[in-house]
């Protein structure tokens, strides 16, 4: 009779807020109980459920690295009621947060390869952990490019960090915005996306990409990715279906008889095509 | 034990009822202290969800005040308030919640000491009628027990 | 073929119609809603007294409206309830064929409003007596009595929404119980919960149910929810005349008022 | 979680005597979320003030909760106060513990908690605020002046010499008012008339000024700064261009004995007539009600006689809509008659007259062209006794408030009369003398010592006819409540000032509120004593409460300058407390469109990208919603919400009606 | 195991006292001529003929609203505690063969990756007592999803009226012989008897391997709008079902105090994958009843090796509109 109930969560106290963008926070959780943080570990990719008493639980990925130990952070933006309750929430403040769940970056298979990042406005989370997790294990990959569009210079997220990685000589960083979002000192690209990708066309032979972003950039990218040499199997990307429970249980989350939560949300362009068209 | 002090919500328009309370209180005119007060623009701001929400909160008794009929300061807003109420009212007493636990009145900015006596009524009323021991009483089903796991 | 099957076959012959929704004999030995999209369906098209759903709820299902015209079998109550939506701008003048029933069972097409108006006052029927003395029964219980009745009633149920989903007068994109900024309603099947839930049900539909019936019909655990809204629509009337489904141009009852309308409630 | 900070006033004694505040700010500590709660001595004055401002830094706080007086009186002042540090305004709420709570419960455990509720239901509605903006709306530079009375004359003249437009209208067929019908004026004795003409005549010639005489409001819509106010133009049956103002027509009419109004019914004028020869406009008005031609069609004496054939009984009301920025209320008072007196005869005594009657015995202008002869036979009255106080100050009259201009007006009267018949004996009851004012102590001072008038203090029981004389039965509380009975030739009464009949009409007509007496209400008693409670409306005069002529006068500018400073912008800020609506998730049944009173809901079309239309939606002009609300509670899918009163707001207020956390047990 | 016993109308009455004390029994119970689950005290309350209830008994280990931990703030923390998921054993007294195999599915569903601590520890205290079926309706097709009317399984015991006033009384598990231990001398024992001609008829309607593969290749087909035109998206088929599991998860209560209650859920409603954003991955009913269909015949079997269907034939009879999976199936079986 000691089996454990999944649905505690672990209590986070909230060291640090970052406001990233308008409606776009970070949170830097660290555990209450030592304990809870002892036995805690993530892989990247994985997500969680944060949640804020009386307001309910919501579902986002861990946008930290595992390589950064004693914290986790999220970056959500505030659309639903407990996001909202989130949002609203102050350094110092306690919230639930249950995880890690689902499956991760194989970050193992990638080795010796080259890898480019792709995010579009609050895809960015979920890749920064897999950017942070490879920049740390930086000499076991080849090139590293981040492309990284948002709709205005405003909408851009983790812009310290952006900073941070255009310095290093080991990263190659491409910022744009769309035409329109740019500000007179704005000294990155402006055009969408795709079209991005398209002009600077790394090079796909021996190299992974992860995709990540809002459903049309993701559907545009694609076609890039293949056309520059990228195979189905190394293009990788993260489901965000409605999750409730993260367990595959709840079936919110079910596209067919795949739980994104469960099997997912990493999956790579080869599964997603098997899938019924429900994310 | 000490006597049942009945829990009295107000629910007021701000041109009238809520400035005929600060008109009771300038004239420093005594009532009953069971009463809070939830300010709104209008009566006819008011939703009828709000009442019953105020009673699952625990209320035992609701005053609904706004302007006199043809004072009101969007002109018409308590005439739908007027009818909204009827309505909500016959709906009330027609599954059974005891409608003289909400108190309708007009009280305009000028009629201090009708708030008061307002107020001193609907306590005296309410402490007759007694706690709203329906609504507690549905509150004490918690979900976990057996025997009502069962939609019972 | 029936008189019916003819009405419906010349409005696909003409090209008047892409879909007729209607009745038809089903596997259960009683009657569903067909959707026919080809005059070669039109022999399963059935009346009789056993044809009950309004189909009406159908007019604003995404799926249906796609087909383009169309075309429903109606009878009293389902015309009701066209000429409510009309009055609350969902549907608007030839924007559908009616075919509708009369008390003796025999079809007519009716195209617009004005028809619609005097079929009504033709065809009027009166509620069903079981209901009528159910209302007169709890309206003659103690208030104690019928607190008990409605918390027993509510208790059965299960938060299924299917008295929302059948009912054509149902067709907000946000229901209030699907809010959760602020959480009106709350969300677990509660004595609390489903008590607010039927509350704001019935006032929602109060002065504008038209009586069909069929929230009652689809309840899985019988809760007699029709008699809710019929008894507010009986004190509408006794306070405001007003009767919901009457006319296309209806006055809402409560978003009008009149200057001497009764105050004896309020100090 | 926000960070809140609460402040508790003691406003002085006021609260700290029945709440323990510090107490109140100690629970409020441990709401979640509220990171500062203290209790000050005067939270609004300046160290107040200066310690919020402080803590806002301090604590980075993102909303403040004030527990003091009503929000009515200092909610601008203390989201002043946030907004100085940075904060949205609105992130700043009152909760009222003085009003109602110190000051109408006793010092106790229970007032506290209930003050501490109120805190706590504020904290949730703070908790759950979103920023507003103000609201930027065009203002239309023309003034609406109800009444043209000397404070609607005043305020007129003000507004319009500041270079706005005026619209100025009277009900009756001239301007002028009860300024005009006084004889003289206390406490200079200087001539009503002489005093007020010219100021007529300037109204009347004012490039800017509109006069719109026997007119009255019909109804008014819109908001500060856009009015469209619809007025009725009644028909006087004279073609005002064609007229040139000669009387003829007033000369020829064969009725002449209707009572006139403008003598207060002691003189008689014909059924065409103008009210008095100084009127402005100076054109005639036909009485219907007694005009022949009217009555039975036979007459046409006025027409036939008219050389400028400016008569014209076809003439229909016209009603004439304008648009306005701001509003001007003068209408000013009546007195009561007579009839309200049965003790003093319900007005069977002829001699028994109102102050104002007697104001038109003394006029040189009035029926008696100056001379007092009393009404019955019109014979100089050798002994006259007046009655102060008739009606005022009576509860059992129902009038209990201090009619104001009757001490001095009747001192006024007695003097004038004791100059007039210099052997006549004037008598005064009263219950006290209220001459505070400039110079007006020396007025009294000036009856009573140099004209020998004869104050009684006492009320008057009873008056009655007997052998031809008034016997005034009193008591003269003085000399031991002795019994006191003087033969009268004329006794004056100086009834009570009321409203007129229709002030409620009219009120309801421009939503403005009034007193339980019918008076207009202003804002404030104090600090906003010319104001409505509907912005753009000011007060000027009797019609607030009763006022003699430099109160009135002052009162007037006042609101001619709260109109002008209006008027000084080109566009009006707003309060953003208005409805918006989710075309996401409204389905457009158009249910609320009935319900708004200022018709703000608007239907939009939503198009797809083709441009067919997908549905109909609702959205609110936002220019003119005045936030009442009702369409929000009235929407079913909760499509429109109130900005400052937002669902979430007051649903959050309610769940933390009686909340007791655990914590703060 | 398998042991055979008989016992008598009356003994039965007996066995019921025997259990009663120290159980809660859950039975189906007669109310305005339908049948619920609901806790009985006494042997004439429950409804030993009937043919089917309304709901279905899953609600004794996956309730519709279940309260998975309560909390109370305290100084800035919050302290959470677990309410009992279940006090006394609990023993569902003549539940038909159909539901009882639905537990079969509803333990494997929820055991399976995660130990769901309040299923788990519900499913240790419920016995089951089944009652084949003497009669069945045009609904029912148990038959039809591999099951039959006197099925053991998911039972603990299983009843069958042989004759007048005796039941044939299977002993399927320990549980069952736990639960005959309370009395056991009310019990004769007797031979493996074939139940067959004591049990209702019920046809079958649809070969389930064959469905299962047309269900399984079809995901964009006409027929799917076609046939799912009437249904109008409430959730009665999900909530009615004994092996629908889908649940919400939400807060009951203020900030301060409540609970995080899981709630049933169903994918027939429209926000029932709906986004934050608005996107929503199965916008339209027909999507929806697809996702059930091909649910029940071909994710579960993916899943779990097992169809989620029991052929109880509840949301055929409760449907408002006349949906029916059988006849859905048959379409595609067809096709």
């Amino acid at each position: 009779m000691n089996s454990q109930n999944i649905y505690l969560p672990y209590k986070m106290r909230i060291e640090k807020i970052t406001e990233e963008a308008p409606m776009v926070k970070t949170f830097k959780l660290a555990f209450v109980n030592p304990e809870d943080e002892s036995n805690f570990e993530f892989k990247t990719g994985q997500f969680g459920e944060y949640s804020v008493f009386g307001a309910g639980e919501s579902t986002f990925c861990i946008a930290s690295s595992p390589t950064h130990k004693g914290y986790i952070e999220c970056t959500f933006r505030k659309a639903g009621k407990v996001t909202t309750a989130l949002y609203n929430c102050e350094e110092g403040d306690i919230i639930g947060f249950r995880g890690p769940y689902g499956n991760n970056f194989p970050l193992e298979d990638w080795e010796g390869k080259s890898v480019l990042f792709i995010a579009g406005g609050i895809g960015l989370p979920p890749v920064r952990s897999v950017i942070w997790n490879c920049l740390d294990l930086r000499d076991k990959f080849k090139d590293i490019t981040i492309l990284y569009g948002a709709k205005t210079v405003q909408d851009l997220v983790y812009k310290n960090e952006l900073e941070e990685w255009a310095k290093r000589p080991d990263v190659k960083l491409i910022t744009t915005v769309d035409p329109g979002g740019e500000t007179p000192d704005w000294k990155g690209e402006v055009g969408f996306v795709p079209s991005i990708l398209k002009k600077a066309s790394p090079k796909g032979e021996n190299a992974v990409a992860i995709v990540c972003g809002p459903p049309i950039m993701i559907k545009l990218t694609l076609p890039i990715l293949l056309e520059i040499g990228f195979t189905e199997e190394s293009i990788f990307t993260t489901l965000e279906n409605r999750m409730k429970c993260g367990i595959g249980q709840c079936g919110h989350c079910a596209v067919g008889p795949y739980y994104v939560c469960k099997d997912g949300p990493v999956i790579n362009y080869a599964d997603l095509q098997l899938l019924p068209v429900e994310y | 034990m000490s006597e049942f002090e009945p829990k009295i919500v107000a629910f007021v328009c701000n041109w009238c009822t809520y400035a005929g309370a600060d008109l009771a209180g300038t004239s420093r005119i005594k009532y009953a202290q069971n009463v809070r007060i939830v300010r709104f623009p209008c009566t006819g701001r008011i939703d009828f969800m709000l009442l019953l929400k105020a009673f699952e909160e625990g209320a035992d008794g609701i005053i609904v005040s706004g302007c006199h009929p043809a004072d009101c300061h969007y002109t018409s807003g308590n005439y739908h308030a007027r009818r909204r109420w009827m309505v909500f009212k016959d709906l009330l007493d027609f599954i059974g919640i005891d409608s003289r636990r909400i108190v309708f009145s007009w009280v305009s900015a000028a009629e201090g000491a009708k708030w008061a006596h307002l107020v001193n009524d609907t306590v005296s009323e309410i402490r007759n009628l007694g706690p709203m021991k329906e609504y507690k009483n549905l509150e004490n089903v918690s979900s976990n027990k057996i025997g009502e796991l069962i939609n019972d | 073929m029936t008189e019916l099957q003819n009405i419906a076959k010349k409005l696909f012959d003409d090209g008047s119609i892409n879909l007729l929704i209607g009745y038809s004999n089903n596997e259960n030995g009683g009657t569903s809603a067909i959707f026919i999209d080809n005059s070669a369906d039109i022999d399963k098209l059935i009346y009789n007294e056993n044809c009950h759903q309004n189909l009406m709820v159908y007019f604003q299902k995404p799926e249906v409206k796609k087909f383009g015209k169309l075309a429903f079998v109606v009878s009293l109550p389902g015309l009701k309830s066209v000429l409510e939506i009309a009055s609350e701008n969902q549907i608007k003048d030839g924007d559908a064929y009616f075919i509708a029933i009369d008390k003796d069972g025999n079809p007519s097409l009716l195209q617009d409003f004005h028809q619609i108006e005097d079929f009504i006052t033709n065809n009027q029927t009166k509620p069903p007596m079981g209901l009528l003395k159910l209302m007169e029964k709890i309206n003659n219980m103690t208030r104690e009595e019928r607190w008990q009745y409605w918390t027993d009633e509510f208790s059965k149920c299960i938060k299924c929404y299917a008295c929302r989903s059948v009912c054509p007068l149902c067709y907000c994109t946000q229901c209030i119980t699907d809010i959760n900024i602020p959480q009106w309603i709350s969300t677990e099947s509660s004595p609390i919960g489903n008590l607010d839930w039927h509350i704001a049900r019935a006032m929602h539909l109060a002065g504008r149910c038209i009586g069909c019936g069929e929230c009652m019909k689809a309840c899985p655990v019988d809760i007699p929810l029709a008699l809710l809204t019929a008894n507010l629509n009986k004190s509408i009337a006794i306070h405001f005349g007003d009767e919901p489904g009457m006319k296309a141009d209806y006055k809402y009852p409560l978003s009008h008022y009149k200057l001497e309308d009764k105050e004896n409630f309020i100090r | 979680m926000a960070r809140i900070g609460v402040f508790i006033c003691h406003c002085g004694e006021n609260i700290a005597s029945t709440v323990d505040c510090g107490k109140v700010a100690e629970i409020s500590s441990k709401i979640p979320g509220v990171v500062f709660s203290t209790d000050y001595k005067y939270m609004c004055s300046d160290p107040g003030q200066t310690l919020i401002k402080d803590a806002i830094k301090k604590y980075k706080l993102t909303g403040v909760v004030v527990g003091a007086c009503s929000p009515r009186m200092h909610e601008p002042t203390f989201r002043k106060v946030v907004a100085s540090e940075g904060i949205n305004p609105f992130f700043c709420e009152m909760a009222n513990i003085r009003e109602h709570c110190s000051w109408v419960h006793p010092k106790g455990e229970e007032t506290t908690q209930k003050a501490a509720d109120t805190i706590r239901i504020l904290v949730e509605k703070v908790r759950n605020n979103e920023p507003l903006y103000p609201i930027k709306v065009p203002v239309t530079k023309r003034a609406l002046v109800i009444g043209g009375g000397i404070a609607g004359i005043q305020a007129s003249l003000d507004i319009a010499n500041a270079g706005n437009e005026v619209i100025l209208i009277e009900k009756e067929p001239s301007i002028g008012g009860h300024m005009a019908q006084l004889s003289e004026t206390f406490p200079t004795l200087d001539c009503s008339q002489c005093i007020l003409t010219p100021r007529m005549v300037e109204v009347a010639q004012h490039p800017n000024i509109t006069l719109m005489s026997y007119s009255e409001v019909e109804s008014l819509e819109g908001f500060i700064g856009n009015f469209k106010a619809t007025i009725r133009k009644k028909a006087r049956f004279i073609n005002e261009e064609l007229c040139n103002g000669c009387g003829d027509c007033t000369l020829k009419c064969p009725i002449k004995k209707i009572p006139d109004e403008f003598n207060a019914e002691m003189g008689k004028r014909p059924a065409i007539y103008v009210p008095f020869p100084q009127a402005v406009p100076n054109k005639p008005v036909i009485d219907k009600d007694n005009c022949t031609h009217f009555k039975n069609g036979k007459c046409q004496f006025c027409k036939t006689n008219c050389s400028a054939g400016a008569i014209d009984f076809d003439q229909q009301d016209q009603l004439i809509t304008v648009d306005v920025g701001a509003i001007v209320v003068a209408t000013g008072f009546t007195i009561k008659g007579t009839d309200f007196f049965p003790e003093y005869g319900y007005g069977k005594y002829k001699d028994v007259v109102t102050g104002l009657q007697f104001e038109r015995l003394l006029s040189s202008s009035g029926p008696t062209l100056g001379e007092v002869r009393r009404p019955s036979d019109g014979k100089v009255p050798k002994k006259v006794v007046f009655i102060a106080c008739a009606g005022s100050r009576d509860p059992a009259k129902g009038i209990e408030y201090c009619s104001k201009i009757c001490c001095m007006y009747t001192a006024k009267h007695a003097m004038l009369y004791k100059h007039k018949v210099p052997d006549g004996e004037a008598d005064i009851f009263y219950m006290d003398i209220r001459a505070g004012g400039k110079n007006y102590e020396e007025f009294v001072r000036r009856a009573v010592e140099e004209d020998d008038v004869n104050y009684i203090r006492g009320r008057v029981s009873k008056v009655y006819e007997k052998n031809g004389k008034l016997i005034v039965r009193g008591v003269d509380t003085l000399l031991n409540s002795t019994p006191v009975e003087i033969e009268a030739d004329m006794v004056v009464l100086a009834t009570a000032s009321v409203a007129h009949s229709d002030a409620e009409s009219l009120a309801q007509k421009l939503h403005i509120s009034y007193d339980s007496y019918n008076f207009f209400s202003e804002a404030h008693p104090k600090l906003r004593p010319v104001e409505t409670n509907t912005a753009g409306i000011t007060l000027a005069g009797a019609c607030q409460a009763p006022k003699d002529i430099p109160e009135s006068v002052a009162q007037a500018s006042a609101a001619a300058s709260k109109t002008i400073a209006l008027f000084s912008q080109d566009l009006l800020t707003r309060e953003p407390i208005i409805a918006v609506s989710n075309k996401s998730t409204c389905v457009g049944c158009f249910l609320c469109q009935s319900v708004c009173p200022y018709l703000a809901i608007e239907r939009e079309e939503i198009k797809d990208r083709n441009g067919n239309i997908i549905k109909t939606v609702a959205s609110i002009n936002s220019g003119l919603c005045q936030g009442c609300g009702t369409c929000v509670a009235f929407c079913r899918s909760k499509s429109i919400d109130l900005q400052g009163y937002t669902n979430n707001q007051v649903f959050s207020e309610v769940s933390a009606l009686f909340e007791r956390s655990e914590e703060y047990v | 195991m398998n042991n055979y016993k008989l016992i008598t109308k009356q003994n039965l009455h007996s066995f019921f006292d025997a259990l009663q004390p120290k159980n809660t029994i859950i039975a189906p119970k007669e109310i305005n001529k339908k049948y619920y689950f609901k806790p009985v005290d006494k042997f004439e309350d429950i409804a030993l003929d009937y043919i089917q209830t309304v709901l279905s008994a899953k609600s004794v280990l996956f309730p519709r609203s279940d309260t998975l931990f309560n909390y109370h703030r305290a100084d800035g923390d919050y302290n959470i505690d677990e309410p009992s998921p279940i006090e006394k054993n609990t023993i569902v007294f003549g539940m038909k063969p159909c539901d009882a195999s639905s537990f079969v599915y509803l333990s494997n569903f929820f055991l399976k990756d995660y130990q769901d601590k309040n299923i788990k520890e519900r499913l240790e205290k419920l016995y089951i007592i089944s009652l084949s079926c003497k009669e069945a309706d045009n609904a029912c097709f148990c038959t039809s999803v591999g099951s039959n009317p006197a099925s053991t399984k998911g039972s603990d015991l299983n009843l069958t009226l042989i004759e007048n006033d005796t039941y044939y009384v299977e002993v399927v598990t320990e549980k069952g012989q736990e639960l005959i231990n309370y009395s056991a001398d009310l019990f004769q024992d007797t031979k493996e008897i074939d139940k067959s001609k004591y049990i209702a008829n019920v046809p079958q309607k649809f070969d389930v391997e064959q469905a299962k593969q047309n269900i399984d290749s079809i995901f964009e087909s006409p027929l799917w709008v076609k046939d799912s035109l009437a249904c109008l998206g409430c959730g009665i088929c999900a909530y009615a079902c004994p092996t629908c599991t889908c649940f919400d998860i939400q807060d009951i209560g203020s900030q301060f105090n409540g609970s995080r209650v899981r709630n049933w859920d169903s994918c027939a409603f429209d926000l029932f994958t709906k986004h934050a954003s608005g996107h929503n991955p199965r916008p339209v009913q027909s999507q929806r009843w697809r996702n059930r269909i091909k649910h029940k015949f071909e994710y579960s079997v993916e899943n779990l090796g097992l169809i989620s269907c029991v052929g109880c034939g509840r949301c055929i009879r409760s449907c408002p509109t006349s949906m029916n999976i059988v006849k859905t199936v048959q379409i595609f079986q067809g096709v």
